[in-house]
């Protein structure tokens, strides 16, 4: 059985009057059912537009292009507008990054998770507003009845986002993009609403797309990691492969920025990548991460690198993209643990 | 909000104040108006006694006092010129002129805010650009001259309209379009500016992703909270709106306040000049007053807490 | 809840400094025709004593009503005919050109001087000149200006004079509105501060800091007043209170042209349109002029 | 704020919808002469319909038509006949007796009677009755009734045109008027008149409908059952109703868009005479002590420089004729035998420069209408060196000023209250009222003595007198009748009259 979610060669281009911005520059990956692939990387390499283009919610300039983009079967590049409209929020669900501003401030709480599910399902605006009770309350929001009646400049932050993803699970997607759900709430709240999702999560089977640039998220909560550099993926993996092996430079440079309990000794310093993402402007020649990785040699510059699938399962996804030998990589990784 | 409605009423009455001696000031720059209302054929006896009867000869601190005491209990005096209670006077005519400065609002917005939205929704698409040319020709159109222009086309070249009168609505339809065009830049703009803001805010984002229909998306989401400044806005131009009714209805033959005005002025019907200047800015400020009261309820940032 | 509703202000103040105006101004489509237009009027109204074919006051009863050119009976003599005194057309024209900029410009200078006063007094100055200058504002608002202005008009008696000064006194408010905002925003930027910390004179961090600053908005404003009072003095001399025969405004001329409405439309038509392309050149300027100032409005 | 508030705004504004369709949902009137009715139009509000409280001209058209005087005057040959009185004897020069005729009915159904001629004149005879229209009313002192249906009317003083005032002044009915007062009056009117008022919308529209119950009088029977009076300013908009049927006759059209009108064939125009007559009048006695017009070289060069042949030729046109004594010229009393000043620049110039001002002055002309001419005589003024500035303003303000003597040249128009006599405008404006800027005491002697005797023949002597000495010191420019352009529908018949008075009791439909 084909996977919930089959990507290949998905490209988002944005034209700009200097030529095309490749935010996106074919990157393949598969989610199934009950799965957690978190998408890591820093700002910049293109995954939030890769989670907007799996939601055909990308600006209205950017033009996105794969060579299979299938949902259960769907062809979504394929699709018209409004059946994609039919699957969005239904099936496939979306939570921002923002909790802040992603609410409309001119419609309450109620409102506005209720008209998902009566939009795609045929209920009644009782039987709504009782699904909306139900997961508001599990999402863990006390007293959650009353809430429906509030506006979002009422709630906090984190209550916000709770409400995000309790209007994500309105319908009880099979899919669904989380984009950075965290980043924008207080440190201890961040833990609990991670936690509640991949309870979620688990309780619903449902497949998960975790955008985020925390490798300490993608190391608790990921079955699956893609690590994203200049709109491509450079590695990919099982999350204990990727972390306990990691192939790529940028991988290793990445993982070497986190303190790993047990392995980095208190006082020592923390690494850091030097050097800026190129442009993402007009064609590029070679490996994107060239200019600052500290293994480039020559052929660096001038190739452009496949990704190589490697790993004892082919299923899993397992695969990097980088000139050095597979031996080279695992003896530099040894470097980084 | 119970404050904020009193400093509102505490302003409104002294602009009102304000108004009245501005009004009143005004007016008596003209110096006696005893001979205007005697009328062309009086005698200078008849003068003598109207400028006692009106108490023109008294002092004007005294004159303005009486007037205001009066103007409190509602009673504006008496009009020169129709010698009945101003008051009945302008309350006769003011449903007119409500009439077309509301459907002339109505005709702003029903053409504006669909074209603004569709404006900001396909933006330097031929839409967008019909909404620009409509717009800036709004501006530039002297309204006379385009009221003109209408009847001679559609009176008088093709007689399909009504060129004067208020007796049902067909006779509205010019003086609507040529009052109501007027206000259509400012609210169409303002419609438009609004929306590409919105339609870039992430709530509208939110909603996509929930697969809510294009439509809802953009007129539920995005309008409701585009609309706010031009609520504002379109009680503003409701409040200009009686001043340009002034052309409008002399043009139309429409027996509203403006034209009262209009002519009360060229009377010297002072009494009648005064009342409908302050009942004018009276309106305006309910109608913006008004306009916060929506803008409350479409804004509950504004509403709750 | 702002205190008073004052519209339009937030889209005309643009916070952008105007470093990069001018190659804007030369790219944006409005404000080249806007000035075009403009600057053919503008040079008409010049060089009308150079360029009239006659005397705009001449009358000559036994010629009157001469059609144009293009139609039967015109002729080159009097290319756009001539009116209900046999005047030139074309000459009254010109003149009146020069006469409606005239009452644009004075009456956007009077008024602008008023509006800026206040609105940077209440934006720099904050608390009870606020206070005081909004509740103006508010009074002024609330009176259609109109009406005061037919009012004044009717009892002084109409005149050139009177009617610019009436319009300049009454048409500060969007200076005001806008002046009032601008001020506040650059007030609270940091140089202005630090002008404030080392010890400028209040005046001269007015002149010096706040109005270079507020620049943008007042020119933008100054436009569409411009055009604004132009159109208010066409309407009170269609009402017949603006400015006084024989001067030939635009206003007056279309005033005149009304009896001829029905039969001779082009008497009315043609200072309309002037009227109707002077309007369109200083809106487009000056809405041009504001999207480049303020870009993030458009597009 | 609550929701419960928030609907109260919706309910709010829902019902200002409503009331907004209401007042456009009226039903509309069909004009014209499908169902019988008179749709005409004025530019001016009338402010009631009580005829001794509106002075203007819509006024006096009214006050004709739904209120009959004690006796008529036949407009064609200036005969008196019987109307309400069916017969009159002049006891003295002061009283006159009438003969009150029998079952003539008001429009509430109350008999007319002596007694509500007696009322009425009493009435108007007291000074504090606040009515304005009082030209026709000072003269009187009392009336009483001398017999059942005989009532003797006495005036003040000799009363040279009592009889043509006794044709102006309406009777009113003396029960209805003590109930309703004038006010009531003024909207719901009552009289003896060829047509009653059924509705008064004040200074909107009013409605008229034939009397049914009209007395045999010698202004005849109606013939058009209702007229229905619209108020619109515009002349434009005026014109076009007219062309597009919805209105049947409207009046005042300039000349330039009648002429048009006519050719178009879509309505008649009539172009008829007036009793208005045109001048500027020059402040000669007033203004400051070096104002040149105190010199009677200086008026008469004006009166040379202007060319009002060529401005009735070319502008005002229709069958306006040049004037040039102060008064209309089918008035008793008027003369043209007076000095002349035909149109002579040159001669103006040289006038002026005898009196001091070889290269002319600058002055202020203060016009109220007929632009047009105004610009046109400005500009004759301005080629003989007198730059005048032209003050246009309204009528009520000009003659303000001027009767303040601040005036030094005002364009004026003067159309005697449609009083076949000069005793209508002479004693106005050279008789030492506010009006009179001459001051010339010995006009005023000439013409006081005008007024109190009956002896029309000294009467004649004296006014030509007083003509002939106001050309002489050319204390007026008299310029030019008025004529007035009577636009009709095409299935309309109507005689317009030079007294301004449309008489629509005789109009009838083609």
């Amino acid at each position: 059985m084909a996977a919930l979610l089959e990507v290949e060669n998905l490209r988002v281009d944005i034209p700009l009057g200097a030529g095309d911005l490749h935010a996106v520059r074919g990157i393949s990956f598969q989610v199934d059912r009950g799965e957690t692939l978190c998408i890591v990387g820093e700002s910049g390499c293109g995954k939030s537009l890769t989670s907007l283009s799996l939601m055909d919610l990308l600006p209205p300039k950017a033009r996105r292009s794969a060579d299979r983009l299938a949902f259960d079967g769907i062809d979504l590049a394929k699709v018209a507008p409004s059946a994609m409209s039919d699957i969005r929020g239904n099936r496939m669900a979306m939570i921002f990054q923002e909790p802040m501003t992603s609410l409309n401030p001119a419609y309450t709480i109620g409102n506005q998770l209720e008209e998902a599910l009566l939009r795609h399902r045929n209920v009644s605006g009782r039987e709504a507003r009782e699904r909306a009770v139900h997961l508001l309350e599990k999402v863990g929001i006390t007293g959650a009845a009353s809430r429906l009646g509030q506006y979002p400049h009422q709630l906090s932050g984190g209550l916000r986002q709770r409400v995000m993803i309790a209007m994500a699970l309105m319908c009880g997607p099979e899919l669904i993009l989380a984009d950075e759900p965290t980043t924008a709430l207080d440190v201890t709240i961040q833990a609990q609403i991670l936690h509640l999702m991949i309870e979620l999560q688990k309780e619903f089977g449902m497949g998960m797309i975790l955008i985020t640039h925390d490798l300490g998220i993608v190391a608790r909560v990921a079955d699956k990691v893609a690590v994203m550099y200049a709109g491509q993926i450079v590695e990919s993996g099982t999350v204990n492969e990727v972390f306990e092996n990691p192939m790529h430079p940028y991988t290793q440079g990445l993982l070497r920025c986190i303190p790993v309990p047990g392995k980095t000794r208190r006082g020592e310093p923390l690494g850091s990548i030097p050097g800026i993402v190129p442009s993402l402007i007009g064609e590029m020649k070679g490996c994107a991460f060239a200019n600052r990785c500290p293994y480039t040699f020559e052929a660096c510059l001038t190739t452009d690198v496949p990704l190589f699938e490697t790993g004892s399962n082919p299923n899993a996804g397992r695969g990097y993209r980088c000139l050095l030998s597979e031996q080279q990589c695992i003896e530099n990784a040894k470097e980084v643990a | 909000m119970l404050i904020y409605t009193l400093k509102r009423l505490v302003v409104a009455l002294l602009v009102a104040l304000t108004i009245s001696l501005i009004s009143f000031g005004l007016l008596y720059l003209s110096g006696d108006p005893a001979t205007t209302i005697a009328g062309e054929s009086a005698n200078q006896a008849a003068i003598e006694a109207i400028r006692e009867q009106y108490g023109f000869n008294r002092p004007l601190y005294e004159q303005y006092f009486a007037w205001v005491g009066r103007a409190l209990q509602g009673d504006f005096g008496t009009s020169f010129y129709f010698k009945v209670p101003v008051t009945d006077l302008i309350f006769e005519r003011l449903p007119v002129t409500l009439g077309l400065g509301l459907s002339a609002i109505a005709f702003a917005i029903v053409l504006s805010i669909p074209l603004g939205v569709l404006a900001a929704r396909y933006p330097n698409s031929i839409v967008d650009r019909l909404a620009l040319t409509i717009s800036v020709m709004g501006q530039a159109m002297p309204s006379f001259w385009f009221a003109l222009l209408l009847i001679m086309v559609f009176s008088f070249m093709y007689p399909l309209l009504p060129s004067s009168g208020s007796e049902t609505w067909v006779h509205f339809i010019m003086p609507t379009v040529v009052l109501g065009y007027y206000a259509t830049p400012a609210i169409m703009r303002l419609t438009r500016t609004g929306m590409l803001e919105v339609l870039g805010a992430d709530y509208i984002r939110t909603a996509r992703a929930k697969g809510l229909r294009p439509r809802v998306v953009l007129f539920k989401h995005a309008l409701r909270n585009a609309i706010i400044p031009v609520v504002s806005l379109s009680a503003v131009q409701l409040g200009f709106m009686l001043g340009g009714s002034i052309v409008v209805e002399t043009i139309f033959a429409l027996h509203g306040t403006g034209y009262l005005a209009w002519e009360s002025i060229r009377r010297y019907d002072l009494p009648t000049v005064q009342a409908i200047l302050l009942v004018f800015s009276l309106i305006y400020i309910v109608l913006t007053f008004l306009a916060d009261l929506l803008n409350a309820w479409l804004d509950p940032r504004i509403r709750v807490g | 809840m702002a205190a008073i509703t004052i519209p339009a202000a937030e889209d005309i103040v643009g916070p952008t400094p105007g470093q990069r105006l001018r190659k804007r101004i030369i790219g944006h489509r409005g404000v080249m025709i806007g000035a075009v237009i403009l600057a053919i009027i503008v040079l008409m109204a010049l060089l009308a004593p150079l360029l009239a074919p006659h005397d705009p006051y001449t009358q000559n009863l036994g010629n009157r009503i001469v059609p144009p050119v293009w139609t039967d009976g015109g002729s080159w003599v009097h290319p756009l005919g001539t009116d209900g005194l046999g005047r030139d057309y074309l000459s009254r024209l010109m003149y009146g050109a020069q006469i409606s900029l005239f009452i644009g410009f004075a009456t956007a200078l009077i008024s602008g001087v008023i509006g800026t006063v206040m609105g940077v007094a209440a934006g720099y100055f904050g608390g009870r000149v606020d206070l005081v200058v909004t509740f103006l504002i508010t009074c002024r608002l609330s009176m259609p200006v109109i009406l005061v202005s037919l009012a004044v008009v009717a009892l002084v008696g109409s005149s050139l004079t009177v009617v610019v000064m009436v319009l300049g006194v009454l048409l500060w408010d969007r200076y005001a509105v806008v002046m009032r905002s601008a001020t506040m925003q650059v007030r609270s930027l940091d140089y202005v501060a630090a002008a404030s910390a080392a010890g400028c004179s209040t005046w001269r961090i007015l002149v010096s800091e706040i109005l270079p600053n507020v620049m943008n908005p007042l020119i933008v404003v100054a436009t569409l007043e411009v055009a604004h009072a132009v159109l208010l003095e066409a309407a009170l001399s269609f009402l017949g209170l603006g400015v006084q025969p024989p001067l030939p405004s635009w206003g007056l001329m279309i005033s005149e042209g009304k009896d001829y409405l029905l039969f001779e439309a082009w008497l009315i038509t043609i200072p309309g349109i002037c009227l109707f392309a002077l309007l369109l050149a200083i809106n487009l300027l000056g809405d041009g002029v504001r999207d480049v100032t303020a870009p993030e409005n458009r597009s | 704020m609550t929701k419960g508030h928030i609907s109260k705004i919706r309910y709010l504004a829902l019902a200002g919808a409503a009331a907004a369709a209401l007042c456009f949902g009226a039903p509309t009137a069909q004009a014209g002469k499908a169902d019988d009715t008179l749709n005409i139009a004025w530019d001016v509000e009338v402010p009631n319909a009580n005829m001794y409280f509106d002075t203007s001209r819509n006024g006096v058209i009214i006050a004709h038509h739904v209120w009959d005087a004690l006796v008529w005057r036949d407009p064609a040959t200036g005969d008196f006949k019987p109307a309400l009185a069916t017969a009159w004897n002049v006891v003295n020069d002061k009283t006159i007796e009438l003969e009150i005729r029998q079952g003539v009915k008001f429009h509430n159904g109350d008999p007319m009677t002596a007694d509500d001629v007696v009322y009425t004149y009493n009435y108007l005879a007291q000074p504090d009755n606040g009515i304005l229209n009082r030209n026709f009313s000072n003269w009187i002192a009392k009336a009483e009734k001398v017999g059942d249906n005989k009532v003797r009317i006495t005036a003040k003083d000799t009363t040279p045109l009592m009889m043509l005032y006794i044709t102006e002044l309406g009777i009113y009915p003396e029960k209805y008027y003590k109930e309703v007062g004038p006010d009531g009056m003024g909207l719901k009117p009552v009289g003896t008149g060829p047509y009653k008022i059924t509705a008064v919308e004040p200074g909107k529209r009013l409605e008229f409908e034939a009397f049914a119950d009209y007395y045999d009088s010698p202004k005849g029977k109606p013939s058009i059952k209702k007229i229905v009076q619209r108020t619109i300013p515009e002349m434009n908009t005026q014109v076009v109703e007219l062309a597009s049927g919805r209105l049947d006759w409207i009046w005042r059209v300039p000349q330039d868009q009648a002429e048009r009108l006519e050719k178009s064939g879509r309505v008649q125009i009539i172009n008829a005479d007036t009793f208005r007559v045109g001048y500027l009048a020059l402040n000669a006695a007033g203004g400051p002590e070096d104002s040149p017009l105190r010199k009677q070289k200086v008026r008469q060069a004006i009166n040379h420089a202007i060319d009002v042949e060529g401005i009735v030729k070319n502008l005002v046109r229709g069958s306006s004729q040049v004037i040039h004594s102060a008064c209309y010229p089918e008035q008793f009393g008027c003369t043209d035998d007076v000095k002349k000043y035909p149109y002579d620049p040159a001669k103006a110039k040289a006038l002026l420069a005898e009196a001091g001002y070889p290269n002319g002055f600058n002055t202020t002309l203060y016009a109220y209408r007929d632009r047009p001419q105004n610009e046109a005589m400005l500009s004759n003024l301005a080629a003989v060196g007198i730059k005048a500035d032209l003050r246009y303003g309204q009528y009520a303000a000009t003659r303000d000023a001027l009767r303040k003597g601040e005036v030094p040249i005002a364009s004026l128009t003067w159309g005697s209250n449609s009083v076949p006599d000069v005793d209508a405008i002479l004693p106005i404006f050279f008789g030492g009222l506010p009006d009179d800027l001459a001051k010339d005491t010995e006009v005023q002697g000439w013409l006081k003595d005008a007024a109190s005797t009956l002896d029309q023949d000294k009467r004649k002597a004296l006014y030509k007198q007083a003509l002939q000495k106001i050309a002489e010191q050319a204390y007026w420019v008299p310029t030019f009748t008025y004529t007035t352009n009577y636009a009709i529908s095409n299935t309309l018949d109507f005689k317009p009259t030079a007294d301004e008075i449309p008489r629509f009791w005789t109009a009838k439909w083609k």
